[in-house]
């Protein structure tokens, strides 16, 4: 464990930031104030590659000898002492960053500043007021999901998993569409439901471990082996332990995702939500219930994980071809891209499934691969919103000739969404079908993983199918009278875009360079404790 | 005699009968504000004795310090409920304020 | 009698005698005067219990800043010849009755308690000290004390704005 | 890095530079600077190729294998490390040429072409458009030629298949472009569904992406009785399935059956692209895929390749045979020929189609650059009944569109007509000759000939005789193919001719049939440069130059022999058995084939369309189905793209009205409950009863509130009373 | 009367000058030489009782200053007497050892400064205005420029009729005239005129100044209720919320001299500036001076003087909260705000330019310091002493008359504006970037010393600016205020 300041100021920055928002006088200082903290953040982020950056040192050397070994920029605080003396099980504040974590935590703040500079034209949304009010939320948002992915104590995570839903809850019922407060209440108690799961999970972790070993932290608990054989042997209400805890806790994880048939609230909050919300739900809160699969779940317990695989894997199935069918359905933009994330979370589910490293890996690329493309797909639907001030795929067309450039970088966004080689999106699928039909030869009992893998393939030819469909009646064909006079990209718009589209092209040329090996080490470690 | 701890006690529990007597005969609601700033001092007064002539350490001028901070936030927030009250009333009386009684 | 006590029986006749004048005065304003009276009084004992610095904030907060605040609220409340607010004599009675019984017991139990004291002992450095302690020991209700100030601000301006009646217009016009 | 490796990755990066720089300052650039641009970038990627293949040709066999250097890790799946590097062999180089080649000349045909073909909306900004295109084209093709991993390949092959689309689409205010773009685009999704299948089964039983790792661990694997030959699905040997799923990529970047329906839509694409993507390059991977996994394909995968090819090429000839649009003629043959090629491959003839798809890939892009000039001086006229007698008017062109179609038509001199004389032919007689000649050989066993090496083949050094020696061992009972293999391509050899000729003869021939094309008609040296060019690499790359580059190439024997006899076999056909006899058994059966051919159809054209429109209704059924293209289209369209739609539809209604219905029924269920517990129950009952508490608590209230009165002082002086008897407690008692 | 002050006058005036000087550096003299007698008897006499609150005898002191004590290694006495001047000086300084009597001395040493200074004062502004607008302004009384044109003002304020108004309280109307004046002279309690002259050297000196500006309100804002006239209550209303308002970039700016230096002992703070011109706080860091900058305006708004006149404007408030008074009541609020005006300029010397040490090293002088009597006397003088002091707050004072004569009135809300929205982020950013230096740059390194050079360069050149300008303008005195003027000029 190395300690270190860098993620206390990464999580707080925002809150300070957001205090901030709320004195100044005018709404062109928060949003100043906002870009500048986001912006900060992501610099404060990028100085974890001091850790991660190992051009040339062994792997072992960065990530440790086993999981949670060797963690970077922690800080470790008693914070609530249960009971009394030195020895008394304490609430910590504990965070830290790892392989799983590092890349999540630069993708929250690389999307957070992108969606905050998507936010910059707020004055001319229809809503648009209380728009401190607006930024204020939106750092408390970034406060929470940066929370969320560093800390490493269970009891804080659960803070900060409700810390970031307020502030969502408001900003989509505050600033979104027509039927914004259907949208808000959906995703506010779907996700409620989930939290509570969690909840009754962190106290059963807590009262079902042996006296004197009672903790909150997540790392002891996974590594900790009488605290694992005490949740191997103990019963819950009459069912096993650790598969009642396994289903608590992928139900609450499974809303996030959102796993069929848990997801119907993802299309309305996403349609209704404002586009940087947009950006920042697909980007990073889909992400943090993969990462609590990963973070929580497998590695606690691990056997419970081998016991729900095919229901998981199948899951996963349902995920990506349905996720696909639904969004080829869709006559509104938003909507379909809001499918195609589930059809690609889809991906995510399988290949964490099935357990083996390749899986593991693909799925995580995969996560952060979609992070990248669907926040650029749908800062692309926004732009066009702004535009026509409408979503209906049907009503545009031929689009690409009025505005090319954003025509040329909507294509390589939605390429990209697509799974394309050469853009991110293909490494995590191919990854995740690949490990998935070679399943058998690290766990011989999955015979179901070679069917699996099989249908999963057919997403891609579904997922070819409707964006390019989209492709087609969105910026394709004639160009209509009523779009011709639109303006192309602006600078802002161009400068928001850019960069995803950079690393969509980095993570799909250099995977290796770019992602895999900040995260491996920890994945393999993960999957060390399945054995 | 050398003055010691119950000089200022005395004194302070003086003001703090003062500023009592003071909350519960004013009919001016700012006065009534007075009488707790009376009352204040009077606590500040004791804690800041006691720390000198039976503690020895700081700590009470630290609380007398938090004392003060805390009633001029305090005096902040009820001029500005008075402001209302009077604008509300068209009186400063605090006796007319009792539609909520029970 | 030591120049000490001689300090402390001035002052201590100056903080009674304005609280006091406090109780018997009728005119707000006046009240308000005596009440900087036995503020300043009550600086300047601590000066005399050398809590320097407590006596320089009491009067640089208390009668610098929250005695001009009452003073402020009163001339917005009260007009110099509006109605007098006077209690009624039985209230008035029953109250000092009330007061003394208390002011009565609680002399007793100063008079007859047999308080432990230590020797006063002079801080070197006073000021250090308060701020050492207030950015230690202190620091969360230091911290948590700037907050609430920040709260009562932007309360208090909420609360005072001619606007804020109709529930609407908390967005400054730009 | 070895020079010719280097030589190589600079000839791909260089159309990839030319991309990024269009692809930000094209438009910029302008007209026809942009275009420029990119045939600079092809031309010096080119003139590499060639400075390679010179260098290549001057190394002896150490050498060639020392100018390959290690492969770079690109990534780790799982645990197995994915390495990428230069897949340097001859037939990469010679690959490497062609591509260049004709894409330098095709990319200056465009420049003339697209002068006049760009402006329909916004002449600027799509002419650049165009060539930024081409340039990722351009490399995305040559990075599949070097690859020499699988994924590699797999990733570029993705990325000429997206080019593809966006050229198809070029036109993309047109619908019917568009939909041809994506029906091109999902066609070969499904064909990668299989190829991506068919890697994972590469990655779970070999464990190597690599191609050379993986032909040795499928060796290995064969040697050891791996699961990979012992295990079986439906029947069929795992490792066939996997040759077979790999193979799917093929289909459909090849435009076989039954994915063969996206290529003649492609050809709404401007016509350079038509002829470099969809005739020269792009639709050749397919080929070349199944060359680089030949040494993975099992027997019975490879029977089922030929199968496949067999019947693509049957299909696609009988049907240009009534195509009027002269690209779709083109088209049409194109997906013939590309069935002939994996006809051979499937009958083991590696060497033949690949010499088949160098030779087609000069000549179709020379008809297709022919039929773009002729369109171009016809103002985008296509349809061939409207032209005619056009010859006169582009002598150029028609020439050299003659040349192809001798070319395509295999016009030759069997050998066994000349003894002693040095063969003649065009390239196209050579290699299509020697591909039904193995697939005489296979069908019919060994009994054709003695060993007469034929010229340019290289002997097969000592050691793989040992090998076959070794095999023969080994080797089962020989396994012969269906006959219809060999006769169905022999026939459709005369519809070949009959149908390219049909199509010259309607063009260029006969009596101008529509004056107002006719008097229009003109050719530019732009244009008819290239044309010329390509009219004498046709002549070039016949069988003395281009064939013992590719059979340089052909994979080791011991993979191809240790396996399986059958294969063993044909591994020796392609290097020995292009034996007289065989020849000699094909020359009575077609050698004259495009004679007749030609004769036919210029007995039925030579006077214009009267008797062709004839025959069409005296054979109308047959007719019928051929003008619908087999009714493949309308198959797809009902069964497939109607029953996702349905699929879509329901998935959606159930995802709308089941899950979310349930969403909203469990809240509204609730709702209910609670208005239930909340107005009935809780204001009935239990508020009833503390109702009745409460008012009793009421009448006791208004007693003990007296003293309440609402005045803060007096609330205050209560506390103080309280505190005051308090204190005097503690004082007095 | 007039006649009488006109034929004394001069000489009255030129005994003052004197007066000043000696008053400035004779006591701290002498508290010096008793201070010391005590030390030097403890250390090397082994006098008992030791301390500070031992009491010296007359024999002690006169044998001290005679150096007639016992033993062989005693040192020779800072001041060395003649027998007699020692018998007389014996009784002095047995007097000087007692904390009252220093503390009554300093209580009428205040009173008279404050008195004479604000009779100066006032002459000045007079002479200040005139002269900004080409006139001579009072050239009567005293001779010489009228210079006894304040003390023939006070005179006749004080035979004035206290005028009472009818309608007001009559309390509060008597009081509010000395809550005004009370804190004004009870700051200086705690304003040191050098180290050793100073009533009572606090630990929280600054603070306690600052509060005594702030107590200082309460007496303009009961002066405008009590009026019972709606044009002074405008004027208190105005002062209060100026004044609270004022406060917080005033005391944003003074925090950061004092985290520079980490005490709230004004002496100390004094002391550290003693090296010379470049040692003065206000050129160690840009900050620094920003601060002062700030301080120096924010003062100014304190001390309700223009731009930031609005309590008394009057062209709208007749004269704000003093208009109902007149005679000696109205003095006393005048002379709280002169009182006030200097308290302002001494505070800006002290806490930035250099207390009251001169530009010069005061280690320069080292060896003056115990010399004759004559050479520490030109020590306090030259090098550092209450007279420095005083010329820095008269010069400040100075400065802000002339931008009181120079600058239009500004109107309230922007008044307002410039400290919430201005100032006050402006100093909070000072004071962070203060701190930032504070925390990162030594005072030896590069950066440090490079920032104090050019600091140091700015305020040398706006000195050598103001020197000169003012050189100019009394060389060409008689082409600038014209003719017509010039010859009523004395000795014209």
């Amino acid at each position: 464990m190395e300690h270190g300041n860098l993620l206390n100021w990464l999580i707080f920055l925002p809150t300070i930031a957001a205090v901030l928002c709320l004195i100044v006088p005018s709404n062109r200082a928060a949003k100043l104030i906002a870009v500048v903290a986001t912006g900060l953040t992501l610099l404060l982020s990028l100085g974890l590659f001091q850790h991660f950056a190992w051009w040339g040192t062994a792997a072992g050397d960065v990530f440790g000898t086993g999981y949670g070994q060797k963690l970077y920029e922690v800080t470790k605080l008693a914070w609530i002492t249960l009971g009394d003396g030195a020895r008394a099980p304490k609430i910590e504040y504990f965070v830290g960053a790892d392989g799983l974590s590092f890349p999540l935590i630069l993708l929250t703040t690389v999307v957070t500043f992108l969606a905050c500079l998507a936010s910059w034209n707020i004055e001319h949304w229809k809503i648009n007021k209380g728009i401190r009010g607006y930024f204020c939320l939106f750092l408390l948002l970034e406060t929470g999901m940066l929370g969320v992915f560093c800390s490493l104590d269970f009891f804080l995570f659960y803070i900060f998993w409700e810390v970031m839903l307020l502030p969502m809850y408001f900003l989509i019922g505050v600033w979104g569409g027509p039927r914004k407060e259907y949208a808000a209440i959906k995703f506010f108690i779907y996700t409620l439901v989930g939290s509570v799961l969690m909840l009754v999970v962190l106290l059963a972790f807590y009262f079902y471990a042996p006296v004197g070993l009672r903790t909150f932290s997540l790392i002891e608990l996974a590594n900790n082996a009488s605290i694992q054989d005490a949740f191997k042997a103990a019963t819950f209400l009459g069912f096993r332990f650790a598969p009642f805890m396994f289903v608590l806790l992928y139900i609450g994880f499974a809303i996030k995702v959102p796993v069929f048939p848990f997801h119907t609230w993802l299309p309305d909050a996403h349609v209704e939500a404002p586009t940087p919300i947009s950006m920042i739900l697909a980007g990073i809160l889909l992400k943090m219930g993969a990462y609590g699969l990963l973070r929580i779940s497998y590695p606690i317990l691990p056997t419970a994980g081998m016991w729900a695989s095919y229901a998981l894997g199948l899951l996963g199935l349902v995920n990506i071809i349905y996720g696909a069918l639904c969004a080829m359905a869709q006559t509104d933009f938003k909507r379909l891209v809001a499918y195609s994330s589930i059809s690609h979370m889809g991906y995510v589910l399988l290949g964490i499934a099935i357990m083996t490293p390749a899986g593991l890996q693909g799925a995580m690329f995969q996560v952060m691969a979609h992070g990248i493309s669907s926040p650029m797909c749908f800062f692309l639907v926004g732009v066009i919103y702004d535009r026509a001030h409408h979503r209906e795929i049907n009503r545009f067309g031929g689009l690409w000739l009025s505005m090319p450039v954003y025509g040329s970088l909507a294509t390589l966004g939605f390429f990209a969404s697509l799974g394309l080689p050469g853009l991110c999106g293909f490494i995590g699928e191919f990854w995740v079908l690949v490990a998935t039909f070679s399943a058998q030869a690290v766990w011989p009992w999955m015979t179901w993983a070679k069917p699996f893998a099989v249908i999963a393939a057919t997403g891609v030819i579904l997922t070819a199918g409707y964006i390019l469909w989209m492709i087609q009646r969105v910026y394709l064909g004639p160009q209509r009278e009523e779009y011709k006079g639109f303006r192309d990209a602006t600078t802002r718009e161009i400068v928001i875009l850019a960069p995803f589209a950079a690393l969509a092209l980095l993570l799909g040329i250099l995977p290796d360079q770019a992602l895999f090996r900040f995260m491996n080490g920890t994945l393999d470690q993960i999957t060390a404790l399945f054995r | 005699m050398t003055i010691g701890l119950t000089h200022y006690l005395i004194l302070a529990a003086l003001l703090f009968c003062c500023g009592l007597f003071v909350m519960t005969t004013k009919r001016n609601a700012v006065g009534i504000l007075i009488g707790v700033e009376l009352v204040l001092n009077a606590a500040c007064l004791n804690l800041v004795a006691f720390s000198r002539y039976r503690v020895g350490t700081i700590d009470g001028q630290i609380a007398a310090l938090f004392i003060i901070v805390l009633a001029a936030a305090e005096a902040a927030v009820a001029i500005a409920i008075f402001v209302n009250y009077y604008r509300m009333l068209a009186t400063i009386d605090a006796d007319k304020g009792d539609e909520l009684r029970g | 009698m030591s120049g000490e006590a001689i300090a402390f029986y001035m002052l201590a006749v100056l903080a009674a005698g304005s609280a006091l004048g406090c109780v018997i005065a009728t005119n707000i304003v006046r009240m308000a005067l005596c009440l900087l009276g036995t503020l300043g009084a009550v600086a300047l004992l601590y000066f005399l219990m050398a809590a320097n610095f407590l006596g320089v904030i009491q009067l640089i907060v208390y009668a610098g800043g929250t005695l001009i605040l009452i003073v402020f609220g009163i001339m917005v409340t009260s007009r110099m010849y509006g109605e007098k607010l006077k209690p009624r004599r039985s209230e008035a009675l029953i109250g000092a009755l009330v007061v003394l019984a208390l002011f009565a017991g609680l002399v007793a139990i100063l008079w007859r308690g047999p308080w432990v004291t230590v020797v006063p002992t002079e801080q070197p450095n006073s000021v250090a000290a308060i701020g050492q302690a207030l950015l230690g020991t202190y620091l969360v209700p230091f911290e948590l004390a700037s907050v609430l100030l920040l709260a009562v601000m932007i309360g208090a301006a909420y609360l005072a704005q001619p606007a804020a009646r109709n529930g609407r217009g908390t967005e400054r016009e730009e | 890095m070895s020079t010719i490796e280097l030589l190589l990755i600079t000839g791909v990066l260089l159309p990839l530079a030319s991309f990024v720089l269009l692809a930000f300052v094209g438009s910029k650039l302008g007209k026809p600077a942009s275009g420029w641009v990119a045939v600079l970038a092809m031309a010096a990627s080119c003139v590499l190729a060639m400075v390679a293949l010179v260098q290549w040709q001057g190394l002896d066999a150490a050498g060639r294998a020392a100018a390959r250097s290690a492969p770079v890790l690109w990534a780790t799946l799982g645990g197995m490390p994915i390495k990428f590097g230069v897949n340097l062999d001859s037939l990469t180089l010679i690959m490497f040429f062609m591509v260049t080649f004709v894409s330098t000349w095709i990319f200056v045909f465009s420049v003339g072409y697209m002068a006049g073909h760009s402006d329909e909306i916004d002449g600027v900004s799509k002419f650049h458009r165009f060539f930024t295109y081409l340039s990722l084209f351009g490399f995305s093709m040559l990075l599949l030629v070097i690859a020499d991993s699988l994924l590699l390949l797999f990733i570029a092959w993705e990325l000429v298949g997206v080019c593809s689309y966006l050229l198809i689409g070029y036109y993309f205010h047109k619908k019917s472009a568009s939909d041809a773009g994506i029906k091109a685009f999902v066609t070969n999704r499904v064909g990668d569904f299989g190829f991506i299948i068919g890697l994972g089964m590469v990655v779970l039983f070999l464990g190597d992406l690599s191609l050379a790792g993986a032909a040795e661990k499928f060796h290995h694997e064969f040697m050891a009785g791996g699961p990979l030959f012992s295990r079986t699905f439906c029947g069929l040997s795992l490792a066939t399935w996997m040759g077979m799923l790999l193979f799917c990529g093929a289909i459909g970047k090849s435009a076989q059956f039954p994915l063969h329906v996206w290529l003649p839509d492609a050809m709404e694409g401007p016509t350079p692209v038509s002829a470099l993507i969809h005739a020269a390059t792009m639709v050749a991977a397919g080929v070349y895929l199944t060359a680089r996994i030949f040494v993975l394909l099992t027997p019975e995968a490879q029977q089922f390749v030929a199968t496949i090819g067999c019947i693509t090429l049957t299909l696609a000839a009988l049907v240009a045979i009534v195509q009027t649009d002269i690209k779709k003629v083109l088209a049409y043959s194109t997906i013939s020929q590309l069935g002939y090629m994996m006809l051979g491959m499937g009958v083991g003839a590696w060497i033949a189609a690949l010499f088949h798809l160098l030779a087609h890939a000069f000549f179709k892009a020379l008809m297709f650059l022919g039929s773009g000039q002729v369109i171009e001086g016809c103002h985008h006229e296509q349809d061939m009944r409207k032209m005619g007698g056009l010859i006169r008017k582009m002598p150029v062109t028609a020439v050299t569109f003659l040349v192809g179609v001798l070319a395509i038509a295999g016009v030759g001199i069997p050998a066994v007509w000349m003894p002693g004389h040095t063969p003649f032919g065009l390239g196209g007689y050579f290699s299509k000759d020697e591909i039904l000649a193995v697939a005489w050989h296979r069908v019919y066993g060994e009994n054709h000939g003695e060993n007469e090496v034929a010229p340019g083949a290289e002997i097969q050094n000592p050691k793989s005789r040992i090998h076959n020696a070794e095999a023969a061992a080994l080797r089962p009972e020989p396994r012969t193919l269906n006959p219809l293999l060999f006769w169905i391509p022999v026939l459709m050899a005369y519809v070949t001719p009959f149908y390219m000729m049909r199509c010259w003869w309607l063009t260029f021939m006969g009596k101008p049939r529509d004056h107002h094309v006719h008097e229009h008609a003109h050719e530019s040296p732009l244009m008819y440069v290239p044309l010329v060019v390509l009219a004498l690499g046709t002549f070039v790359s016949s069988y003395y130059l281009f064939r013992p580059l590719v059979a340089a190439a052909a994979p080791h024997p011991f993979l191809t022999v240790s396996y399986d006899g059958a294969a063993a076999e044909a591994a020796e056909a392609h290097a020995t058995m292009i034996s007289h006899g065989a020849h000699a058994a094909l020359a009575t059966r077609v050698g004259l084939a495009f004679a007749v051919g030609f004769v036919l159809a210029w007995l039925i054209y030579r006077k214009g369309l009267a008797v062709g429109e004839k025959l069409a209704v005296a054979l109308k059924p047959a007719y019928t189905v051929l003008v619908h293209k087999f009714y493949f289209d309308e198959l797809y369209g009902f069964v497939l793209i109607g029953g996702t739609m349905a699929l879509n539809a329901i998935s959606y209604a159930f995802d709308k009205f089941v899950v979310d219905g349930l969403v909203n029924l469990s809240a509204f269920v609730t709702e209910r409950l609670s208005w239930f517990s909340g107005m009935i129950v809780d204001q009935g009952v239990v508020d009833g009863m503390v109702n009745g508490v409460g008012r009793g608590t009421w009448t006791l209230g208004g007693l003990v509130r007296s003293p309440q009165v609402g005045r803060i002082r007096n609330y205050i002086l209560f506390a103080a009373t309280g505190v005051a008897v308090v204190v005097l407690w503690i004082a007095f008692v | 009367m007039g006649s009488i002050l006109r034929k004394v006058a001069f000489p009255i005036f030129l005994i003052g000058v004197a007066a000043i000087i000696v008053i400035a550096w004779v006591p701290a003299l002498l508290y010096g030489t008793v201070d010391s007698m005590r030390d030097d008897l403890g250390r090397f006499y082994k006098w008992e009782p030791r301390g500070e609150h031992a009491t010296l005898t007359l024999d002690n002191i006169r044998q001290y200053l005679e150096g007639s004590i016992a033993g062989q290694s005693a040192p020779a006495a800072h001041i060395r007497f003649g027998r007699s001047t020692a018998a007389a000086c014996t009784y002095v300084l047995w007097l000087l050892q007692f904390r009252i009597t220093r503390d009554v001395l300093a209580v009428v040493g205040v009173v008279g400064f404050v008195s004479l200074f604000a009779m100066f004062a006032i002459w000045w502004e007079r002479k200040v205005a005139a002269r900004m607008q080409s006139r001579l302004g009072p050239m009567r009384v005293g001779g010489w420029h009228g210079w006894a044109q304040s003390l023939a003002d006070g005179i006749k304020l004080l035979q004035k009729e206290d005028i009472f108004i009818a309608g007001a309280d009559p309390v509060l109307f008597r009081m509010a005239a000395y809550v005004a004046f009370i804190p004004a002279l009870g700051l200086f309690i705690a304003l040191p005129f050098s180290a050793a002259w100073i009533a009572r050297d606090l630990d929280v000196g600054l603070i306690f100044i600052l509060a005594m500006y702030g107590v200082g309100v309460l007496g303009v804002l009961i002066a405008g209720w009590a009026s019972n006239n709606k044009w002074s209550m405008f004027g208190a209303m105005r002062e209060a919320c100026q004044m609270i308002s004022y406060e917080i970039p005033l005391g944003f700016a003074l925090l950061v001299p004092i985290m520079t230096v980490g005490t709230l002992r004004l002496t100390t703070i004094g002391d550290l500036q003693s090296g010379g011109f470049q040692t003065w706080l206000a050129f160690r860091n840009p900050f620094l001076l920003a601060a002062a900058l700030i301080f120096f305006i924010a003062a100014l708004a304190s001390c309700k003087r223009a731009p930031f006149d609005l309590p008394e404007a009057e062209s709208e408030l007749v004269a704000g909260f003093h208009t109902e008074y007149s005679g000696f009541r109205w003095a006393l609020f005048f002379f709280a705000e002169y009182a006030e005006m200097f308290a302002a300029g001494a505070l800006a010397a002290i806490l930035f330019f250099g207390a009251w040490y001169s530009p010069l090293p005061a280690a320069w002088g080292e060896s003056w310091r115990h010399g004759p009597l004559w050479q520490q006397a030109l020590h306090g003088v030259v090098f550092s002493g209450p007279l420095w002091l005083i010329g820095k707050g008269i010069f400040f004072v100075y400065v802000q008359m002339w931008l009181r004569w120079t600058l239009p009135r500004v109107r309230l809300d922007q008044v307002m504006y410039a400290c919430v929205q201005v100032m006050l982020p402006l100093a909070m950013l000072v004071l962070l970037a203060n701190t930032f230096w504070e925390w990162q740059v030594r005072d030896r390194s590069v950066l440090g010393t490079v920032a104090n050079l050019v600091c140091t360069a700015v305020g040398a050149a706006a000195v050598l600016a103001i020197i000169g300008v003012g050189l100019y303008g009394f060389i060409n005195r008689r082409r600038l205020v014209g003719t017509q003027v010039v010859k009523h000029l004395p000795g014209a």
